[in-house]
């Protein structure tokens, strides 16, 4: 296979927590490996709170890792620190379209400072009709027309700020884009027009997406293959069509399920009750997910369970789920 | 009452900063330490004997040493222009300037919080826009001409206030056996009713003035807080609720708006303390304020120390009962620490 | 579920509009809607349709700024535009409850659940004081939140997100109301949580034959959970059909395009489509169809006031001349 | 927001609250009387004249004369400079301060965040006037030491107010856009974040300087600072306050009314900024 363009393993995050003395840790990223291929669109999701936003950060190099390394194309990019990275020529290859658009435009920036920006200090463009060229190729492939480019965000429409922020992140071409909650903030009918306008530059630029978002229904738009997250952990990793038909997580099988959809309303469906688990110094034989879970037994007290190989491409963290090709089984 | 002592505890960082910094006020300060302490009539002679008597030749930490030690067996030294040592002058007059500090507390909150509720419930009406002129006129006069005012229109115009020269007609009215110091306390204690009518008499209008100060910033908070919270989600809950709009008044929105304001409460005694000297200065009133200011005229400066350190440990005080009450009102704060 | 002669809530012609310091927005324009008893219908429309200021007007809390140019809102023949602040307090939480979005900032701050509950319950009902207690815990117990006595004991803080909408809903379900108006009450929570608390609402509206106006964004939710629909779009009622029906075979264009946005679990990127252009802006004048812009089926018979309604079905009715 | 939105949101807002074209028109008329004060005044602010003393406002002295015969309206005027001049210099200084504190403490967090803080804390500890006494008594007695002791007691408010608003946009997307584009810390914090605090920042400025004036005043009405026979406004008032028991009420009315006109038009600018920067009010 070839190098991946962005591999993380065993990579955690661990925030003190309370009393200093106590040394309480809040595990909000633990040991998770992800690898995206070259032009793959792998989708991300979990609740809130279940660290996907934590990992998303990670992997953007907007936050250094506890432990753990990412490599961006085979490069060891953890060599450098968070704030070293922000000047190296790599930060250009991974960039973060963010959730909401209206809070993370500049307000005080016209639309072209904020999309100019990072090609200045990126890709080192200051010649001002390079600049304003490489801008208005970007708003182009946006579709945001150019007479908004000399406005402020607060004259801008929703879905005109969300192509901002598009664009800003694509102006200085990366490989991998990393979506975060790119459509949470807006109505269903301009979430469309962006979600369709992702795809199509996806397709044109051959860029890797990872997608994080809590609605399945729209990462299933976009990704082909769908990573989910339970209390700081991978539980599930699996093709997506797979990972909606035969779920192998209990978390994931009541994740499908909770999807409103009229044509099963008559359906009886398995719900989740309780709440996580505290992310507080979890004990490391217990599988995150006990306590909530409706098949867990004592087993899952004793030893957490790993990511195992399910079926083809997919994997699933639970010591319940019936594995043909390994030894172990229901028991 | 866990929070108590944890409340309690959290003050010592406040009580070392403040030994701190008027430690640096009166020794690491540019120009003669000494001199200032020996007075304005030393020569060199007595300003070495003094620097060698506050040891003011040593080593700036073992100076700081002796100032804490000092300060644990509470001498603040001797007041250049009492004679007597700084702590029981201040001790004396502590009572006059708190009694003063109290009243016009309880003016400026019995006026203010119920101005800034009406005025919130009725927003761009009448009282909303008389709450908003006052709020902005009470902001600014200072202190002292509001005292210079009132002394002017109530005693000399209109003659319906008595002299402003101190606590108590002294000519007319002997001051209560001491008790607590306070003149009305002290003359209930005593049975003297004419007493505490003269000196109530005598409070009056320094309060008052004095008062004014903190008005603005208690009505203007309570406004914006009643505001907030009676624009805020659960009032619309307690609404949809049908709860009657007595109980949502009073025991939703007010009780929410109440937090904001005992938090603006620390800044409102900082004014109160500080415009206390002023106010003392007009009035003629013997409190620790106009004891510090002759003691600043004349370069007294043990006095203006003791008077420094005292009022900080009495803000830092009051600062720790707010903060008993907002936790008391809030569970919030209850369970963050 | 046929209801008889007069329904519980019916919304007769309301428009209203908000007097701004930037103009006067046209926020509700000749609605109709009506809830029969037992039923739950789903209002559904994008953010600026008007679907929650209907709401608030239905329990008569509309804001300040607003102003009813007419019709009226029946409940039960109590006008609710008319009625009387004590009778319309008296209604509230007794007759008509509410629930909201974001349940934590909806419920008071510094006040333990279980009081709030009470204080409810106090108000409402004939309950001695003594028995206040074991009621609002009752009231806990009944929406299965678990160990109530403890819970009503806690703070809103101290509870998450899906806990706190519990309560409100315990909250809301202590009188045992006729109409329970649910203003996204999901919005915000998990998947998961959305999922148990909408089964909740709907259990505890059959369980007790209550009414349920469901306001919701989200399509996919309503049409999982509603009997009927009614879709919002820039102040005006577009289209009202039983949800089986309107999923089916919509017949306003907006219906349609609503539908073919939202994604589902059998969608894919291609049959995505989106709406063009954007809501109108509700200070401007208006035409008599807010969505002949958007629409490609616009004639000019569109532009011709009143826009009348044209009966499909008879649950189905959709405010189009030119209907799919 | 462009320049001509900005001036539409500002004729708009003065147009909304005329209070504040007024407090501008006032501000800008004891600007004038501050820079131009000498030229202006009708007589000279030090001239005394025994032949007319403690007269009451008349024609020839508007504001009538002192005990020594001084004309009241030179000195009010001519005081402006005096007054108006320590407030905004204290102001600025503890505004340029106090925003480089909060920002550092508020952006990085961490230990400079815990040192400035506790700094910041312990003065807050004090009655912040008698700080101020306090610091004046021990620096000596002047007038550039009463500037010094209003900057201290002026700080905390400064750096807790940048401190806050920096820690709310520090997480915000936009400054973490700013990191994905390859800005380094102090790019985010001096181009991307201190922009848009500033203006929340001139509204307290504008607030706070009425309360500079008070302090510097209250200072000088003690005996602090400024020393007779300069012209000041809060001194005047205590030279004047000695004559009120025999009805010479102009001596500190006069003084003490121009106090209160700069501070109260202080504080409508405050308010009518506060109102044009809210966004909830844009246009």
């Amino acid at each position: 296979m070839n190098t991946p363009r962005l591999e993380a393993r065993a990579l955690a995050k661990r925030y003190p927590v309370g009393n200093r003395r106590k040394g309480a840790m809040l595990h909000a990223v633990d040991d998770v490996d992800l690898v995206i291929q070259a032009g793959e669109s792998v989708g991300l999701v979990g609740e809130s709170g279940c660290g996907k936003s934590t990992l998303a950060r990670l992997l953007a190099r907007l936050i250094d890792p506890t432990s753990g390394t990412i490599f961006l194309d085979g490069e060891d990019t953890t060599a450098l620190s968070q704030a070293a990275f922000v000047a190296s020529p790599d930060r250009a290859r991974i960039q973060v379209v963010f959730q909401d658009p209206t809070e993370s435009l500049n307000p005080s920036f016209r639309v072209f400072r904020s999309i100019a920006d990072p090609i200045t200090r990126l890709l080192s463009i200051r010649d001002p009709a390079e600049l304003s060229d490489r801008v208005h190729r970007a708003a182009d492939l946006v579709g945001l027309p150019r007479e908004l480019i000399q406005r402020y965000p607060h004259q801008l429409s929703g879905g005109q700020r969300a192509r901002v922020g598009i664009a800003r992140a694509i102006a200085v071409e990366p490989s991998l884009l990393i979506l975060d909650e790119p459509t949470s903030a807006l109505d269903v009918s301009v979430q469309a027009v962006i979600l369709r306008l992702l795809a199509d530059l996806r397709e044109r630029l051959g860029m890797s997406y990872l997608f994080v978002s809590h609605d399945l229904n729209v990462v299933r738009l976009l990704c082909s293959r769908i990573v989910v997250m339970y209390l700081g952990r991978v539980v599930e990793v699996a093709p997506t069509e797979q990972l909606f038909t035969a779920p192998r997580h209990p978390y994931t099988q009541a994740l499908v399920a909770a999807i409103p959809d009229p044509a099963r309303r008559d359906e009886k469906r398995p719900r989740l009750d309780g709440s996580p688990r505290s992310p507080v110094d979890p004990d490391p034989d217990t599988c995150r997910f006990f306590g909530r879970c409706p098949i867990g037994t004592e087993r899952c007290t004793q030893s957490a369970p790993t990511l195992e190989p399910v079926g083809d491409e997919h994997f699933a963290a639970c010591h319940f789920t019936t594995v043909v090709s390994t030894e172990r089984g229901d028991p | 009452m866990h929070f108590f002592w944890k409340r309690l505890l959290g003050t010592i960082p406040s009580l070392i900063g403040v030994v701190l910094v008027t430690f640096v006020l009166s020794h690491a300060l540019p120009g003669d330490p000494a001199a200032f302490f020996a007075g304005p009539a030393a020569n060199a002679e007595s300003i070495a004997e003094v620097r060698a008597k506050l040891g003011l030749d040593r080593s700036l930490p073992v100076q700081f040493f002796h100032y804490a030690d000092d300060l644990r067996r509470g001498q603040l030294g001797n007041s250049l222009t009492t004679g007597q040592p700084v702590l029981n002058d201040l001790i004396e007059r502590l009572p006059a300037s708190l009694e003063l500090t109290f009243f016009a507390l309880l003016f400026a909150v019995a006026v203010a919080i119920p101005l800034g509720v009406w005025a919130a419930t009725r927003p761009d009406s009448m009282v909303d826009h008389a709450c908003r002129a006052l709020v902005s006129i009470g902001a600014a006069f200072p202190t002292f001409f509001i005292g210079l005012l009132f002394v002017y229109l109530f005693y000399f115009l209109f003659d319906i206030a008595p002299q402003p020269l101190g606590r108590l007609n002294e000519i007319m009215y002997t001051a209560p056996p001491r008790i607590t110091g306070a003149y009305t306390v002290d003359s209930i204690l005593a049975g003297e009713w004419s007493v505490l009518r003269a000196s109530l008499a005598q409070l009056v209008l320094p309060s008052v003035s004095l008062g004014m100060f903190a008005l603005a910033p208690i009505a203007r908070i309570t406004r914006a807080a009643m505001l907030q919270a009676l624009g805020s989600d659960f009032i619309r809950t307690a609404r949809a609720s049908g709860l009657p709009a007595r109980k949502i008044l009073f025991s939703y929105a007010l009780r929410n708006a109440m937090l904001p304001v005992t938090n603006v409460l620390g800044m409102v005694f900082s004014f109160l303390l500080g415009g206390s000297v002023l106010i003392e200065q007009v009035y003629g009133w013997q409190g620790v304020g106009a004891y510090a200011v002759n003691a600043v005229i004349s370069s007294d400066y043990a006095a203006v120390q003791g008077f420094v350190l005292a009022m900080a440990l009495l803000y830092v005080l009051l600062n720790l009962v707010i903060d008993l009450i907002a936790t008391a009102i809030d569970p919030r704060v209850r369970f963050e620490s | 579920m046929k209801a008889p002669a007069t329904p519980l809530l019916s919304i007769e012609d309301l428009s209203l509009v908000f007097r701004t310091r930037h103009g006067t927005v046209r926020a509700l324009e000749n609605v109709d809607l009506t809830v029969e008893r037992g039923e739950i219908v789903g209002v559904v429309g994008e953010s600026g349709s008007g679907k929650s200021v209907m709401a608030y007007a239905a329990l008569g809390l509309q804001d300040a700024a607003a102003q009813v140019l007419g019709g009226r809102i029946l409940f039960e023949g109590l006008d609710m535009l008319a009625a009387a602040p004590d009778v319309l307090a008296a209604t509230r939480g007794r007759e008509i409850a509410m629930i909201f979005q974001s349940p934590r900032t909806a419920l008071n701050p510094i006040r333990k659940v279980g009081h709030q509950i009470a204080d409810v319950l106090l108000e409402h009902t004939a309950v001695r004081r003594s028995d206040l207690r074991q009621r609002a815990i009752e009231a806990l117990a009944r929406v299965r939140i678990p160990d109530p006595e403890r819970r009503y004991e806690a703070y809103p803080f101290e509870l998450s997100g899906g806990m706190c909408q519990r309560v409100m809903i315990a909250m809301a379900l202590a009188c045992s109301p006729s109409l329970l108006i649910a203003d996204e009450p999901t919005t915000g929570l998990d998947v998961t949580t959305q999922a148990v608390i909408m089964d909740l609402v709907r259990e505890m509206s059959r369980e007790a034959r209550m009414s349920t106006l469901l306001i919701t964004h989200d399509l996919g939710l309503a049409g999982e959970y509603c009997d009927r629909i009614a879709v919002m779009h820039a102040g005006h009622i577009v289209e009202v059909a039983p949800t089986v029906e309107l999923l089916q075979r919509p017949a306003h264009p907006y219906t349609r395009q609503l539908l073919a946005s939202t994604p589902t679990p059998r969608s894919s990127i291609d049959q995505l489509v989106s709406i063009p252009g954007q809501l109108p802006d509700l200070r401007s004048d208006l035409p008599a169809c807010r969505f002949s812009a958007r629409c490609e089926r616009h004639v000019s018979a569109c532009d011709e006031r009143p826009l009348p309604w044209t009966v499909i079905s008879p649950q189905h009715a959709v405010r189009c001349r030119v209907p799919l | 927001m462009t320049f001509a939105g900005f001036a539409r949101n500002a004729a708009y807002a003065f147009g909304e609250n005329r209070l504040t074209l007024v407090s501008v028109v006032i501000l800008a008329a004891l600007v004038l009387c501050a820079i131009f004060g000498p030229l202006i005044a009708p007589y000279d602010p030090l001239m005394t004249d025994g032949t007319a003393r403690l007269v009451p406002p008349s024609a020839a002295h508007p504001f009538g004369t002192d005990a020594l015969g001084r004309d009241i309206l030179s000195r009010v005027i001519v005081a402006a400079r005096l007054d108006l001049g320590m407030a905004v210099i204290a102001a600025l200084l503890s505004f340029a301060v106090g925003l480089a504190l909060g920002a550092i403490a508020g952006y990085f967090g961490g230990w400079p965040d815990r040192i400035i803080s506790r700094v910041m804390d312990t003065i807050m500890a004090f009655p912040l006037f008698v700080l101020a006494m306090g610091i004046v008594a021990a620096l000596g007695n002047s007038v550039l030491n009463v500037i010094i002791a209003t900057v201290v007691i002026n700080l905390p408010f400064y750096c807790r107010f940048a401190r806050a608003e920096v820690n709310v946009r520090r997480e915000q997307g936009f400054v973490e856009a700013a990191r994905m584009g390859g800005n380094g810390a102090m790019p985010v914090l001096v181009n991307h974040i201190v922009p848009n605090i500033l203006p929340p920042m001139m509204v307290q400025v504008s607030l706070n300087m009425g309360w500079a004036i008070l302090n510097a005043a209250g200072l000088s009405f003690i005996g602090l600072g400024v020393r007779p026979p300069t012209p000041e406004w809060g001194i005047m008032v205590s030279e004047g306050a000695s004559f009120i028991i025999s009805g010479e009420w102009w001596t500190f009315v006069f003084p003490g009314a121009a106090l209160v006109l700069a501070v109260f038009c202080f504080n409508l600018l405050g308010d009518g900024l506060r109102d044009l920067l809210d966004p909830k009010r844009r246009v």
